[in-house]
This record gives structure tokens, sequence and C-alpha cells, in this order.
């Protein structure tokens, strides 16, 4: 079988072998820094792009075709068109901050990436709390947006920081509820275990129904985490014009854009290791032939494939639904979701005790 | 009052109780054009909402002054834009009472076949941007997609797609194109077809329903008060279908429900123009198959000359009523012109309505009320 | 009962999210439905309506000869001033003076396709026709002479 | 509502007032400074008339007249009130107290003819830019820069 382990093992030992210990551990961070680096931008060229083409296709037109085939070099065009930009700072505002709150919401983007698992046994940081690690840095992009918005002197920033403030704080805890109860199931907070633990089916299917809601409680809080439409109350550009970026341009209003589409992958990517397995292949029961079959299937792309769904299904999201109203998405919060995870959270709690799952 | 440099400090600056105040516009993505709007904000509720107007002003009433009859029907198309046809049917009109011109019957089936297709047309653009407003840019696509044919009936007929200007005093420019009533049929078809998925993707939807229903409330008395006319005031209970009350053309003749209701709500105001639609291809589809044979227009004087008096019409545009009036001197060109024009007086109600209200709350509040901002500037 | 009713809400709330999103995948899915017509590449088959107001010409036959008078008609039609006539006296074979256009100026920048003008003219020397690509770097050359090069009126027209 | 009887009720108002019926509705000309009570009597009196749906300017060169157009929603009836003002001092009492809609209506006749109404709660230009000078839609108005004589 195809892994992405014997590169990153022959790599390892091939630095190992040539260069003193703290030196290869220093080239190997290097290498891992330039690797998340490249992902992102791929990434994100990518994402805009699919996200581009799902608009079109679901609002029945044809989307970006004119550079590349396809309209493939679209984004790439659109970024350097982005960098070229001078990147204007407003007179009145706090200019430190200005300047600083972009890569802030950019860092929190990157420091997410480490405890992923992308492939089997190919993962950054195989952190013994991964779980507490992706809920305590994610909540730190609301700083990055509120600085934004403060700094930016302007009162439509202003307002779409603080909505996105109220918002990412309250739905931090049903995405935090949500993921708790797969760690009830697992009892585990390392994320190479979650995925190991998943070896005979993902827990969507083994958690019967509560799983089930707590993977979409959990996707609905990720879309309002990350400030999607129909939760996109941070930059209702219907509203707000574009709320928390309304002053950026160039350069830094790309590291924004940028940071919302790698935020997306990454709760998509925590939200198909979590529920639908990481990397581990679809096995059924005891179907011999099937399983082997999909274990033919490289790990990563199982991982991808997982993920990019879940990002499909937010796009989705995106484009059928209207905006909810500051006070209705409070409300769906604390009035909706944060009782039904709680319920939730105790029915998994009771199954993982008997011991009912698979 | 308000100076250019007292507006810009006021943005910088808090009101005189430590509010917001934001200046929405003139360049503002739900604002549909040009308007300005002043709010003043207390968080995210808003405390009182101030329209400048003005920014596409052209003084279309000094303009016609120097018009003749014949010429100044043109320049009505570029007021509601949306409703042109509608627009320079109100003037043609007027000059048709003021000068008893014969209109053929024919004429007249054609004028109303067109004004309906008009105002389905209106009420899909605003249905798609009134979707976007709450943040769902699909329908808008859908939405056009129809209106789209709609255009291109017109363009087929009248040669121009939006100011088409097919309308002269006393009938019609030309005749219709061979093609016109297999197009309009094959419209309805596909409008009955697909009007049913705005109600799966708008009107059912959970989170459109939360937005409007309750929202931006007019009472009849209050809609009466601030002279509200058209989808608005009906939505509050008000009977002021100039189709019902003062029939022109063949309005009398066919069979359409004025569509009521009485909640006064956003929900409402949505659901008045929705089933206005389906009204209006009600009306078409009973004259499509019987437009009479015969003139398209009638026999008029070369230089029209109104009578000395004052003369007013009404139509019902697609959004209210569109009072045409005119003073004449008895000369060839108008003395005084005024346009009554139904945005203007629903846009006075929108600091009524959405006072007190979220930001959020103002964009459906504004959807709702279908301001077209060079009809409110003229 | 308080209970029943928040389940129904969100039972009601969720299946009405699912039905659009299941009419938004219905067009995802269908790309048959897509309506874009890619314009620039499409110019071969492009089909405008034969009553298109674009901008106004004078059509001039084989011989190359109108139909215009120089009435001004059309001028006094015109609600901006789009037409200006200017018009000359011909020496007719019998020694006769006869009026008849010098230029017919059109300015298509000052134009609205309103029509009047065409349905003014009392000879038909004038029409709208179906061309909308006017677009040009130098505003100048919107201003237009209707009648061509040492065109003549033709043989029969008062 | 018949004329006639619209005239009985207004006339035991106002006696002053003077009717005209050449045109397609009952033309009232009254004193400028009695539209404040005719109005009121309108709105609230039998004649029911709650909406006003035109509210215009007319300049005659000489003096200006305010033309009020009412309508009554349950009765059905229109009326026009007519009171010519003098264009040097031309004031009439403000309606926004009674009709709603009269105070953008107002405040667009003020900008455009320069008629002043009294107690209107924010009589200030609406259309126009602030700093505008003349009234645009008078006849005496002249713009070189704007207005092309054709």
């Amino acid at each position: 079988m195809f892994s992405l382990e014997g590169i990153t093992t022959a790599v390892q030992d091939w630095l190992f072998i040539k260069f003193n210990p703290t030196l290869a551990l220093a080239m190997e961070c290097i290498i891992v820094i330039l690797l998340a680096i490249t992902l992102f931008a791929g990434l994100g060229l990518v994402l805009v792009l699919m996200e581009r083409k799902v608009a079109a296709r679901i609002q029945i037109r044809l989307g970006p075709n004119r550079v590349g085939p396809g309209g493939m070099f679209q984004t790439v065009a659109d970024t350097l068109k982005l960098i070229m930009k001078e990147g204007l700072t407003p007179d009145s505002a706090d200019k430190f901050l200005f300047n600083l709150a972009p890569f802030i919401v950019m860092m929190v983007a990157m420091l997410l990436l480490a405890p992923i698992a992308f492939a089997k046994n190919f993962q950054i940081w195989d952190i013994n709390i991964g779980v507490l690690y992706i809920s305590a840095i994610s909540s730190l992009s609301v700083i990055g947006i509120l600085m934004a918005g403060w700094a930016s002197n302007n009162k439509y920033s202003l307002l779409g920081a603080m909505r996105s403030g109220a918002q990412i704080v309250s739905y931090e805890l049903s995405a935090g509820l949500a993921v708790l109860t797969i760690v009830v199931l697992t009892g585990s907070l390392q994320l190479s275990e979650i995925i190991a633990a998943q070896q005979n089916g993902w827990w969507i299917f083994k958690g019967h129904i509560p799983a089930v809601i707590a993977f979409v409680i959990f996707i609905i809080a990720v879309t309002a985490e990350t400030n999607r439409a129909p939760f996109d109350l941070a930059e209702a550009e219907s509203e707000l014009t574009a709320g928390f970026h309304t002053e950026y341009s160039g350069m830094k209003f790309a590291l924004f854009f940028l940071a919302e589409y790698i935020n997306i992958f990454i709760v998509c990517a925590i939200g198909a290791t979590l529920f639908l397995g990481g990397w581990m292949p679809l096995h059924i029961g005891s179907w011999e032939a099937f399983n082997h079959i999909m274990d033919y299937i490289p790990s990563s792309v199982w991982f991808m494939g997982k993920t990019f769904f879940l990002i499909f299904v937010i796009m989705w999201f995106r484009w059928t639904f209207p905006r909810l109203r500051i006070d209705q998405l409070l409300n769906l919060e604390w009035k909706y979701l944060l009782p039904i995870s709680l319920l939730n959270l105790l029915l998994v709690a009771v199954i993982a005790i008997l011991g009912w799952h698979f | 009052m308000y100076n250019q440099t007292e507006i810009i400090k006021d943005t910088t600056n808090l009101g005189p109780e430590g509010e917001l105040i934001i200046n929405m516009g003139p360049q503002h993505p739900a604002t549909h054009g040009v308007l300005h709007l002043v709010v003043t904000l207390n968080g995210e509720t808003i405390k009182k909402i101030e329209p400048h107007l003005g920014y596409i002003h052209r003084s279309i009433e000094k303009m016609c002054e120097s018009l003749t009859y014949r010429q100044f029907i043109y320049v009505t198309s570029r007021m509601d834009y949306l409703s042109s046809h509608i627009n320079n049917l109100g003037c043609a009109l007027l000059i048709e009472k003021g000068m008893q011109i014969e209109v053929p019957e024919r004429a007249k089936y054609i004028r109303v076949i067109l004004s309906e297709l008009t105002r389905i047309a209106s009420h899909e653009l605003w249905l798609g941007a009134m979707a976007m407003d709450l943040g769902a840019f699909t329908p808008f696509f859908y939405t056009f997609r129809e209106r789209e044919m709609i255009t291109e009936i017109m363009e087929e007929t009248c040669g121009a797609r939006l100011t088409m200007n097919y309308i002269v005093p006393g009938g019609l420019m030309y005749d219709i194109h061979p093609d016109f009533q297999k197009k309009v049929k094959a419209f309805i078809k596909q409008f009955k077809e697909k009007v049913t998925e705005f109600e799966d993707l708008v009107t059912n939807n959970i989170i459109f329903q939360s937005r409007t229903k309750g929202i931006g409330i007019l009472t009849a008395e209050d809609a009466i008060s601030f002279g509200c006319t058209g989808p608005v005031a009906r939505a509050s209970g008000v009977s002021c279908d100039i189709r019902k009350l003062y029939p022109y053309d063949v309005y009398d003749k066919v069979e359409f429900d004025e569509v009521i209701e009485t909640a006064g709500d956003s929900f409402a105001r949505y659901i008045v123009r929705v089933k206005e639609m389906n009204q209006s291809i009600r009306i078409i589809e009973q004259l499509i198959d019987c437009i009479p044979e015969g003139d398209f227009v009638g026999k008029t004087k070369n230089v029209l000359k109104l009578p000395k008096g004052e003369f007013y019409t009404r139509v019902e545009t697609a959004r209210g009523e569109l009072g045409v009036f005119v003073v004449s001197e008895g000369g060839a060109n108008p003395y005084r012109i005024k346009f009554r024009s139904p945005g203007f007086s629903n846009l006075s109600a929108l600091n009524h309505m959405a006072a007190g209200s979220k930001i959020g709350d103002l964009m459906a509040t504004m959807g709702t009320l279908d301001l077209v901002i060079p009809d409110i500037d003229r | 009962m308080f209970l029943k009713e928040y389940i129904s809400d969100v039972y009601n709330g969720v299946t009405s999210l699912l039905k659009g999103m299941r009419k938004t995948g219905y067009y995802f899915l269908h790309p048959k439905e897509i309506i874009t017509e890619q314009y620039p590449d499409n110019r071969a088959t492009l089909v405008l309506a034969e009553r298109f107001k674009g901008e106004v010409v004078m059509p001039h036959d084989a011989n190359n000869e109108h139909a215009c008078t120089g009435c001004t008609a059309c001028e006094i039609a015109c609600p901006n001033g789009t037409i200006k006539v200017v018009t000359k006296f011909d020496i007719t074979p019998e020694g006769k003076k006869k009026k008849a256009i010098d230029a017919l100026v059109y300015h298509l920048e000052l134009c609205t396709m309103c029509n009047l003008c065409v349905v003014a003219c009392p000879s038909d020397a004038i029409k709208m026709a179906p061309t909308f690509e006017h677009s040009v770097f130098d505003r100048s050359k919107l201003t237009k002479i209707l009648n061509k090069p040492a065109s003549k009126i033709r043989e029969g027209i008062e | 509502m018949s004329n006639e009887e619209i005239k009985e009720i207004i006339s035991s108002t106002l006696p002053s007032a003077t009717y005209d019926e050449t045109g397609e509705w009952l033309n009232i000309a009254i004193d400028s400074k009695d539209w404040k009570k005719i109005a009121t009597e309108c709105r609230n009196g039998v004649l029911k008339m709650d909406f006003l749906f035109c509210l215009t300017c007319i300049d005659w060169k000489s003096h200006l007249t305010m033309l009020y157009h009412l309508t009554s929603t349950k009765l059905r009836h229109n009326i026009v009130v007519k009171a010519n003002l003098d264009p040097a001092i031309a004031e009439i009492e403000s309606v926004c107290a009674i009709w709603r809609t009269a105070e953008f209506h107002e405040r667009e006749v003020f900008e455009m003819f320069g008629v002043n109404f009294l107690n209107h709660p924010d009589l200030r230009k609406l259309i126009l830019e602030d700093d505008f000078k003349g009234f645009p839609l008078r006849k005496d108005f002249e713009d070189p820069i704007n207005m092309i004589k054709l």
C-alpha cells in the first residue's frame, strides 16, 4: 500500500545520519514550516477556485473559465493582482494593530495545522492533548478580528468585529461540546488515538444517533466560527459593506481572505478526523473483499476526500441560505444548539459508560 | 441644517448622546443605487434614519416643461426604470384624457399585457435583490432567468429591454411582433413551473421567515398617513390598487384579485408581491388570446396641444401609484408637470418602520419597500 | 406543550432548510441548466431582435441614394438635440433650386434610442439598426454623418 | 359624496372658499391663512380626507399656487385645495401633523419653490445640495451651465 509514511521516515533517517541531532531537528522544523506555507498557499488557491465554481454551478452560471483550462489559474491571477496592489492604511487607524491583525488571524490558522493527521503517520505534531489544543488555539482568531475591527477606526468594521466577537465566543461552546462527545467515546484527547479508535467503523456510524447529532451541531458551529454564510454577520456585506475588513486592501486583505479559507479547511479536517475517521478507509463490518479494496485507496486520498466533502457542504450552505440576524444567531446558539448538545453529551456519556457503541 | 463638511464631521464623531452615526450609502450594497441614509445607532439598534436624496436628481419635471407632449413620454422611462412601460402609459393616458383621443382596442389590450409583463419583471428583480439583501445570493440568478425571458419579449416587440418608449399618445409606436403571443405563452409556462422554486428556497425558509416576520410593521393608518401605495400599503390592509379603483385601458374587463394582506410586516409585503405576480399572469392569460385585430394607433394631430387646465392621471406601477399632474396653458409644451412617484412617499415611512429595530432588520424593511432611486429623486 | 413545540420548531426549521438545499443541490448536479452566454465568443451566433434600437442609420440603396428630403422633421421630433440636419440647395437639371441635405449629423452620444425621429420621418429615410457595440476611445467618433459621401436623394421622393 | 355636499361642508367651515368644477375634481380655492383650518376639517371631519396623494406648487410668475390633492380611502372622493401665495413672502402652514407624507413633499416644495412651511418639524433641503442657490422649479430660475436651450 502506498503511504506517505515511507517518505517521512526516509527523510528523517537521512537527516539524522548526515547531521547532528540538533541540526537535524532544526532542519526538520524548517522543512515543516516551508511545507505548511506551501500547503497554505496551495489550499487557498484551490479553495477559492472551488468556492467560485461551486457557487457558479449552483447559480446556473459557468464561473471563472478564462484564465487557464477551466479557469484553473484564475485565483493565481487574482493573487498576483492583490500582491501588486497598494496596501492602504487609513490615516486615523491605529497603524500597529491595523497591520498586525491579518498576521494574527493567519498565525492562528497556521498553528491549527500542527496536530492534523493528513495521512497515515503523517502528522506534524501528535500532541497528546490535540483536541484541547485545537479548541484553545481556534478561539484566538477572534482576537485578530477584534483587533482589525477596532484598529480600522471605521464604524462598519467596529460593528462587524463586535458581532464576530459575540458570535465566536458563543459558538465555541457548542463546537467544544460536540467535540467532547467524541472524546468521551474515545477516551482520549490525542488525535491519532481518536483515528485509531475508528479502525472498525467511523464514529458517526458507531456512535448511534447522538454522534450524528453531535456531527450536525459541529458543522453548524464551525460554520459560525469561521464566519461563513449563513452566519457571516461579521462581514455581512449587505449590512456592513465588508464588516471587519472594510478598510483593508491589497495583500492584507488577501491574508484575511486566505485565513478564512484555511480556517474552513482546518475545521473540516477536524470534523473529518473526529467523526469520519480521518484517513481511515471506509470499512463495512465483515465484507472482507470490500474492505480490502477500500484499503488500496491511499490514506491521504481518504482524508482529503472527506475534508473536501465537508468543505463542499459548508459552501452549499453559503449559497443556499439567507443570513441570520445577530440576535437570532445568538438565540440559535443559546436556545437550541447549547441545550441540545448538553443533552447529547449526557446521552453519549451513558452510551460510553455502558459500552453500547460498537 | 447639514452641509457637506458637517456630514463628514458627524461620521467620525458620535451623536449628541453618544450614538453611532453611520452613513449608509450613497455607495452601499443594500441601497440599490445612490440612496444615502444617515442612520443613528445605539449599538445595533436603530434610533433614527434620515434619508438624503438627490444623488440622481435630474429635475425631470423641469426638463418636461421644455419638451412637447410627444417627447416628454420617453423621459418618464428614466424615472422608475423597472416599470418604465407603466410610466409611459400614465403619461399617454393623461394626454389621451386631456385631448379625448380615441385609443383602438388592440392597443389597449397590448398595453395592459405589456404593463403586466413589466410588473412581473420588476417583481422578479425585486425578489432576487431582496433575497440578496438578506444574504441569499442564489435566488437572484433564478429570478433573472425568468426576467430575461420578459426582457427578450420586450426587446423583440418594443426594440429595447428596459426603457422601451413603446407608447405614443393614441396607441402604440408599432404593432407587436408576430412571435409575441407565442413567446408570452412560453414564458407563462416556464414561470408557472419555476415559481414554486422560490417557495422552497425563500418563502418557506425558516431563516427568511424569521428575518421578515414581524419586522418593519406599518399599520394601515400609518400607511395612509404616509401616503404609501402599491404593495407596501396593500400589505398593511389598505385597498389602493388603481387598476381596481380607477380602471384604465382594459383593466375593467379582466378578472383579477387585489392582493391584500393585513400583517403589514416585511413578510406580508413579500407575500403580496409574490401573489401579485400570479395575478399578473392571470391577467395576461385572459388577454393574450383575444387581442382584437385592428389599428394599433388612433388618429392624432401632428402637434399635440392639451387644452388649458389641470389634468391628473394615476396608474399602478410595480411600486404603487404613479400620479402625473400636468398644468397646461394650451401650448405645445406643458406649463408644469408633477410626478407623484410612489417610491418617494414609501421612503418617507422608512424611519417610522425601521426605528427601534436592528441593522439587519433595516435591510429587510428597505428591501421590501422596493425602492428605485431614480423614481424617488426624479 | 413547551417541549413538543420546541421539537416541532427544530424539525420544521431543519426540513425547510433541507428543502432549500435540495433545490440548490439539484442545480449543482444539473449543469445543463446553466444559462450563461459567453458573449464575445458567441458573436457569430448572436441574434438580435430586428427591432432592437441600437443607433439611427440611413439606408442607402445600390445607387448610393437615400430617401431623406431634409425636411427636419426628425430634428424637431428629437427631444435632446441628437440630430442636426444641414441643408443645401441643389440645382436640378431644369435649373430650379431644390432643397436637399448636405449632412445629417447624428450625435450617438446624446441619443436615447426613443425612436421618435424614425416615427416622425415622412419618407422613411432613417431607421433604427440592431447594433450595440458602440464603444470607441474617442468621443468625437460618436458624432456621425448618416448620409454617405456623394449620396443623392432617390428619384420620386418629395 | 357628491361635489355639492362637499361644498356645503367646506362652506360651513370657511364661507370665503370659492369653487371651480371645470376640471376632473372639485377645486377649492382658499386663502393660505385658512389652510390649517380646512386641512383639519378635511382630515378629521365628515369628509374623512385621510390620504394626501399629491402636494405640489405651481409658479404662475405673478404668484405661486399650492395644490393639495386629497382623497378619502373610505368614501372615495377627491378634492383639490388651492391656495395662492405671494412669491416674495411665500408662507403657508405645514400639514405634517395631519398627513405625515407631507413632511417629504413639503421639503421638496420648499427647496424647489422656496415656499416656507410654518411649523414644519424639519424644514431642510431634501434633494438639492445644501448650498444650492435659487429655486429651480420657479419659472425665473436660470442655470446657464446645466440648462441647455434646444
